[in-house]
């Protein structure tokens, strides 16, 4: 492994041995917006079968972290690969902040989910199929025959998971996805995704803005520096799963999340 | 053979609906197919757009500025004389208001039919009778409220044309007290024929069908003669045909229709004088040669 | 959509007060004699020519020629603007280049154009037809543009994270977005469609039509058939109104929400 | 708001490319001999007549009188319709019981009530300027209207906590509340006053502005005169809408933010 | 202290004695919208000079109680005193989840903070003063000047706690203050907030949906059940004053937050 791809990996902080292997790779990346940069030669490893959350400041590229790996931005040098794989060979799942502008009403939320098989050429019967098993194993109990805009924020957003995660996607990026969600919702949610995860084993990326569900969700937290970003910390969450509230007063827990603020708020301060 | 003719529903246009009705046209094998135009330019861009061939009355005016834009696209076959005989233009002046002539309209609201060649044609009238530019307000006006505006009282006098002015004498709303204008005004004496209108085809339809436009002109010319000898009977195909209401229709003013094959000499000096008259109060930016528009077979 | 629906279930009688409110005063101007009543007739007098107008006389056959002459204008812009618009929309910069030139025809009185376009098409039916899809065209183009250059981002970046061609965001995504607003295109456009035929009617020649009805009970100075031919018109701009918001209700049944 | 400053900003020269496009299409038209060119002059003798006409012409005088007109409507419409829009607006029931009135009479064509105004007001100059007005005045008093019904409630409740009366809500609040939504009314009542103006010029006689200019000059067949009247016209459209804008920019600064 | 009261009150759970002063007490209100009961026979008491904080399940009438005590909906049934006084011999502060829509968007920030003394008629010269006095005093660094669209979301929601403020109120009433801010801002804001407390004494309510920020800056956490609304626990938080986030990580803080969530959970299960 040579000096430049160690920087960015969870691996040099806990030791290539117990670590997982890494499905992402980013490596010299760099993007520019209208003169400010955002990344400048930036590397990262991203762990394989694992969650991880991102966590950072404000405007320090979270989110055009994940749009620049997940393609829908244009990077303007540096490559990412996922386990040797280019993009275009990759199933990518994506999951957005504001669920009200990514499902499309027009679509019933049966449809919405089955659209994303009709753009892989899944033939209509197994389409439904295949719609009707993730159903069943998730366990949801929603009236999908619904238009997106006549269920609750929550059932929206579980949709919009549902839609990623129908096409089986080997990566599914979460950029805040529960955080125009109400309190209650915002806990069922977590669970529900915490149940996803457990049951696929997908490697997951979730940006959060809420420190403590970034890290009561993640196996790895990646806590990013102010603009230009660099890693300030990537902290492994030991805790077991499930996790439950109870967790969240888990001393260890309470310790490692201290610790992320302590991080975040020295990065915050250094502007 | 089909002839277009842009028809302007007014009493003017008589002789077409003559023409249609009493079996004409179709005595000479012609079959008029009628285009509703309202007013003279639709009339005359049609023409020059070659979309009709005929147009069953364009005002001499408009007809001949056309032929300066476009040299033949009004050729009159028949034209209308109006006089205070032939009742079409008049002053009327409102009930209670005692006015006997046109020197009586000093300091008067006046309106008038619309367009350039009616308002330059009122002007003129008040000028020859004495009155100066700016003792009078001339306004043109639609006509659809010429009669709406005497019976409200928002002007006091009005050139007007027919139907008009009988049905503001009908409604008791008005008086006429100066029919002729344009005789008395451009020719000098109000019993003289002032060749204001006529029916005009294109010089088109002339070249690449003589034969048929002679057709549509004799038939045409039957019909002229027809009104000419049973005007009771010819003035009933009004009814239907133009904006006349019934109960008028009997004593509307008829204009007195002349084939141009039966125009005099001095007719055709008279008609030259009236376009002249435009030429001079600037309607027409030209001076035009009216007999090169005059058509005859 | 909103005001129609509260308009049919709560205090459906308070659009009442209004009709009864117009009515009263206009026999208060009828009765005072402001007006000549030769001029004004009484209500009953226009209702009475609107009810035989509809029932036998000639209106109902003139409202429907209006009513073809607006629905043939506003199905040719249409067909012409909607593509257009998607084209234009789907690039800011073609957009910007004609910007200029629609929203100054869309400023121009569209009966100033009539001379031009009786010029360019002549004197037939189709004249009118024309010049009011014209004018139709325009609100068209420029609502379908806007509603395909306001296509949600989200949206789109979430058809094209999914694996969807270009060619598929256009046609399940950004046309879809682009309904609403296209809806609202063709509501103003029916509605300025109608005016214009009617003014068309009435000033350039007709035989038939509302606006010819006006202008013929004017010269024939029949007052009441010219009140009901103009509450004709009345009613027709408010049903085709109601009539488009109604399609568009249930046609993008997601605007809005 | 946005389209102006874009234009202002970047690629200044796009909306050329539009202008430019028409011209060739119009030049394409002359030469191909399509239309006749006595209809359809080339598009520099227009020019020329625009030219000319504001240039010592009559031109200019009739731009100006279509000007005046046109103000003087929309100021009219907007002294009746902001305070009766305020009133109506402040109580739901009382606007949804002229509501049905209102929007009757906005889908009515304004060229189908000249009859009815001519009987009303007389034939004179103000005629053109009420029924003018009238269609202007609907167009702003829905929007007021609007604009005070839609007052944002937590802005009215922080004033009420703060211990405002009813009367200064009204003022303080609600007032300014509606005013971006009174500017909008204010700028599509102008277009529409517009509109009606020279309509009423065109076609219901009048001594001066531009429809008249419309008008005659197709009475007397000068067709370079025309298109230099409908493109004066146009630009006057145009021109109102910008200055209607920036006077919004600038007075309700926080509109849309 | 009779036994109705009694029910409502932070008193009776903690004793009398060292508990303050009640400054606002609830007797029997009851409110019920189009048919919902959402209050019956509510009795509550909140500490004078105390900040007080309100969670509880989602459309559970959180906001509908502080806008009931505010007077800005009226009740069905029932009475609101503050100290004895009547709302109108009251000066109270309020600040709206919505900023945006709260402030005066044709004042700028400093007219905005003016305002509610002129309706106070406090004379113009005077009223200057006492918002410059208030800058001074809150150590605000903000051009106020500017228009409020010119500024930062959290610019603007201090701008409206300054505006709840100047007028010195005896109450400040705040329903979500920071939940439409971003996680710097909000911590940010909380510090402040605790400072305005602290300097100034005011008897404060907040209505938060946010557990962690509720606990953190209460003195007591009313935790509502679902509708129609009881208490369902009113736990005084001892945590000493200024808190930082070091506080996050005490024990007993997380304690007594692993309470409120629980206490919460159960709540929203009931149903
Ligand atoms: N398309 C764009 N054009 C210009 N600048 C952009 C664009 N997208 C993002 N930026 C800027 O890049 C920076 C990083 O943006 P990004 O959205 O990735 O931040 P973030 O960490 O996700 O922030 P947040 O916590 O607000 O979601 C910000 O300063 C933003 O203003
Ligand atoms: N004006 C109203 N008309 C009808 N129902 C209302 C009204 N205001 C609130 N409600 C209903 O009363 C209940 C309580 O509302 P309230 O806003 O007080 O809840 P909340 O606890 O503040 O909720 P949230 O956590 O969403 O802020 C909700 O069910 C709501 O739908
Ligand atoms: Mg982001
Ligand atoms: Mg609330």
């Amino acid at each position: 492994m040579n000096a430049l791809a160690s920087v960015g990996s969870y691996r040099t902080l806990y030791g290539p041995d117990d670590a997982p292997t890494p499905h992402i790779t980013v490596r010299g990346l760099s993007k520019t917006f209208q003169g400010v940069v955002i990344y400048d030669n930036f590397n990262l490893d991203i762990p394989r079968g694992r969650f991880t959350s991102v966590f950072g400041p404000n405007g320090c590229g979270k989110s055009t972290l994940i749009n620049l790996i997940a393609g829908l931005i244009p990077v303007d040098k540096g490559e990412v690969l996922f386990g040797g794989k280019t993009l275009a060979q990759t199933r990518i799942g994506y999951v957005f902040q504001n669920y009200r502008e990514a499902l499309f009403p027009w679509m019933t939320a049966f449809a919405n989910v089955e659209y994303a098989l009709t753009l892989r050429k899944v033939p209509a019967k197994q389409a439904k199929e295949r719609v009707n098993a993730l159903v069943e194993r998730l366990g949801v109990k929603i009236d999908l025959t619904r238009y997106p805009y006549e269920m609750s924020g929550g059932q929206q957003q579980l949709v919009s998971i549902m839609r990623a995660l129908v096409v089986e996607p080997e990566v599914l990026f979460l950029d805040e996805p529960f955080s125009a969600l109400d309190y209650e919702m915002t806990l069922f949610m977590r669970d529900q995704l915490q149940r996803v995860f457990e049951e696929t084993g997908t490697t997951m990326v979730l940006v959060s803005h809420d420190l403590e569900e970034a890290v009561y969700l993640a196996d790895y937290v990646l806590l990013l520096s102010r603009r230009p970003a660099k890693i300030a910390d990537f902290p492994l969450v030991p805790m077991a799963r499930p996790r439950h509230p109870s967790t969240l007063s888990d001393p260890d827990f309470v310790e490692l999340k201290g610790r992320c603020l302590e991080t975040f708020q020295r990065e915050v301060r250094k502007s | 053979d089909k002839v277009r003719v842009g028809v302007f529903p007014v009493s003017s246009s008589l002789p077409l609906f003559v023409g249609i009705e009493k079996g004409f046209f179709k005595d000479q094998n012609i079959e008029i197919e009628a285009t509703r135009l309202i007013g003279g330019p639709p009339n005359v861009a049609a023409m020059i757009g070659n979309q009709i061939d005929a147009s069953s009355v364009l005002v001499t005016i408009e007809g001949m500025n056309a032929n300066l834009k476009k040299p033949g696209v009004a050729m009159y076959i028949s034209v209308n004389s109006q006089n205070a005989k032939y009742e079409m233009e008049q002053f009327v002046v409102r009930k209670g208001l005692t006015i006997k002539s046109l020197a009586d309209l000093k300091g008067k609201k006046i309106m008038s039919a619309p367009g350039p060649a009616n308002v330059s044609m009122a002007r003129a009238a008040l000028l020859a009778a004495g009155l100066k530019e700016g003792e009078f307000q001339l306004d043109q006006l639609d006509m659809g409220q010429h009669v709406n505006a005497m019976k409200a009282g928002t002007f006091d006098a009005g050139y007007t044309l027919e139907p008009n002015a009988t049905m503001m004498k009908k409604l008791g709303v008005a008086t006429t007290f100066e029919a002729g204008v344009i005789a008395r005004t451009v020719l000098g004496n109000p019993n003289a024929n002032a060749w204001v209108g006529g029916c005009a085809i294109t010089t088109e339809f002339v070249k690449s069908r003589p034969e048929v436009a002679k057709r549509f002109t004799a038939g045409w010319g039957q019909a002229v003669k027809f009104i000419n000898e049973h005007p009771d009977e010819a003035r009933k195909y009004l009814l239907k045909n133009t904006l006349t209401p019934d109960d008028i229709v009997d004593t509307v003013p008829l204009v007195k229709f002349v084939m141009v094959s039966d125009l005099t000499q001095k007719d055709v000096a008279d008609f030259q004088t009236f376009i002249d008259f435009s030429t001079k109060t600037g309607v027409l930016p030209e001076k035009v040669d009216v007999s090169k528009y005059l058509q005859k077979f | 959509m909103n005001r129609i629906v509260r308009f049919a279930s709560s205090d459906r009688l308070l659009p009442l007060v209004g009709v009864f409110g117009l009515i009263a005063i206009w026999y208060i101007g009828y009765w005072s004699r402001i007006v000549d009543p030769v001029l004004l007739p009484p209500p009953h007098a226009a209702l009475k020519a609107l009810w035989n107008g509809f029932t036998g006389g000639r209106l109902l056959y003139d409202f429907w020629q209006t009513v073809i002459r607006t629905f043939a204008a506003t199905a040719v812009a249409g067909i012409i603007a909607i593509p257009l618009g998607i084209v234009l929309g789907s690039s800011e910069r073609i957009y910007r280049s004609v910007e200029f030139v629609v929203d100054f025809f869309r400023s121009t009185p569209a009966s100033a154009l009539f001379p031009l376009f009786l010029v360019i098409f002549g004197v037939g039916n189709a004249t009118k037809i024309y010049v009011a899809s014209f004018g139709a065209a325009l609100v068209i183009l420029f609502n379908v543009a806007y509603g395909v250059m306001n296509a949600r981002k989200t949206r789109i970046l979430a058809a094209r994270v999914m694996g969807a061609s270009r060619w598929r965001v256009m046609k399940d995504v950004i046309l879809m977005e682009s309904l609403p607003q296209t809806f609202v295109g063709l509501r103003n456009g029916v509605s300025l469609a109608l005016v214009i035929v009617v003014v068309a009617e009435m000033f350039i020649g007709s035989v038939d039509g509302l606006g010819f009805r006006v202008f013929e009970a004017q010269q024939l100075f029949d007052m009441p058939d010219m009140y009901a031919a103009i509450f004709a018109a009345g009613a027709l701009g408010y049903g085709l109104n109601i009539l488009f918001l109604m399609i568009e209700k249930s046609f993008v049944h997601w605007s809005g929400k």
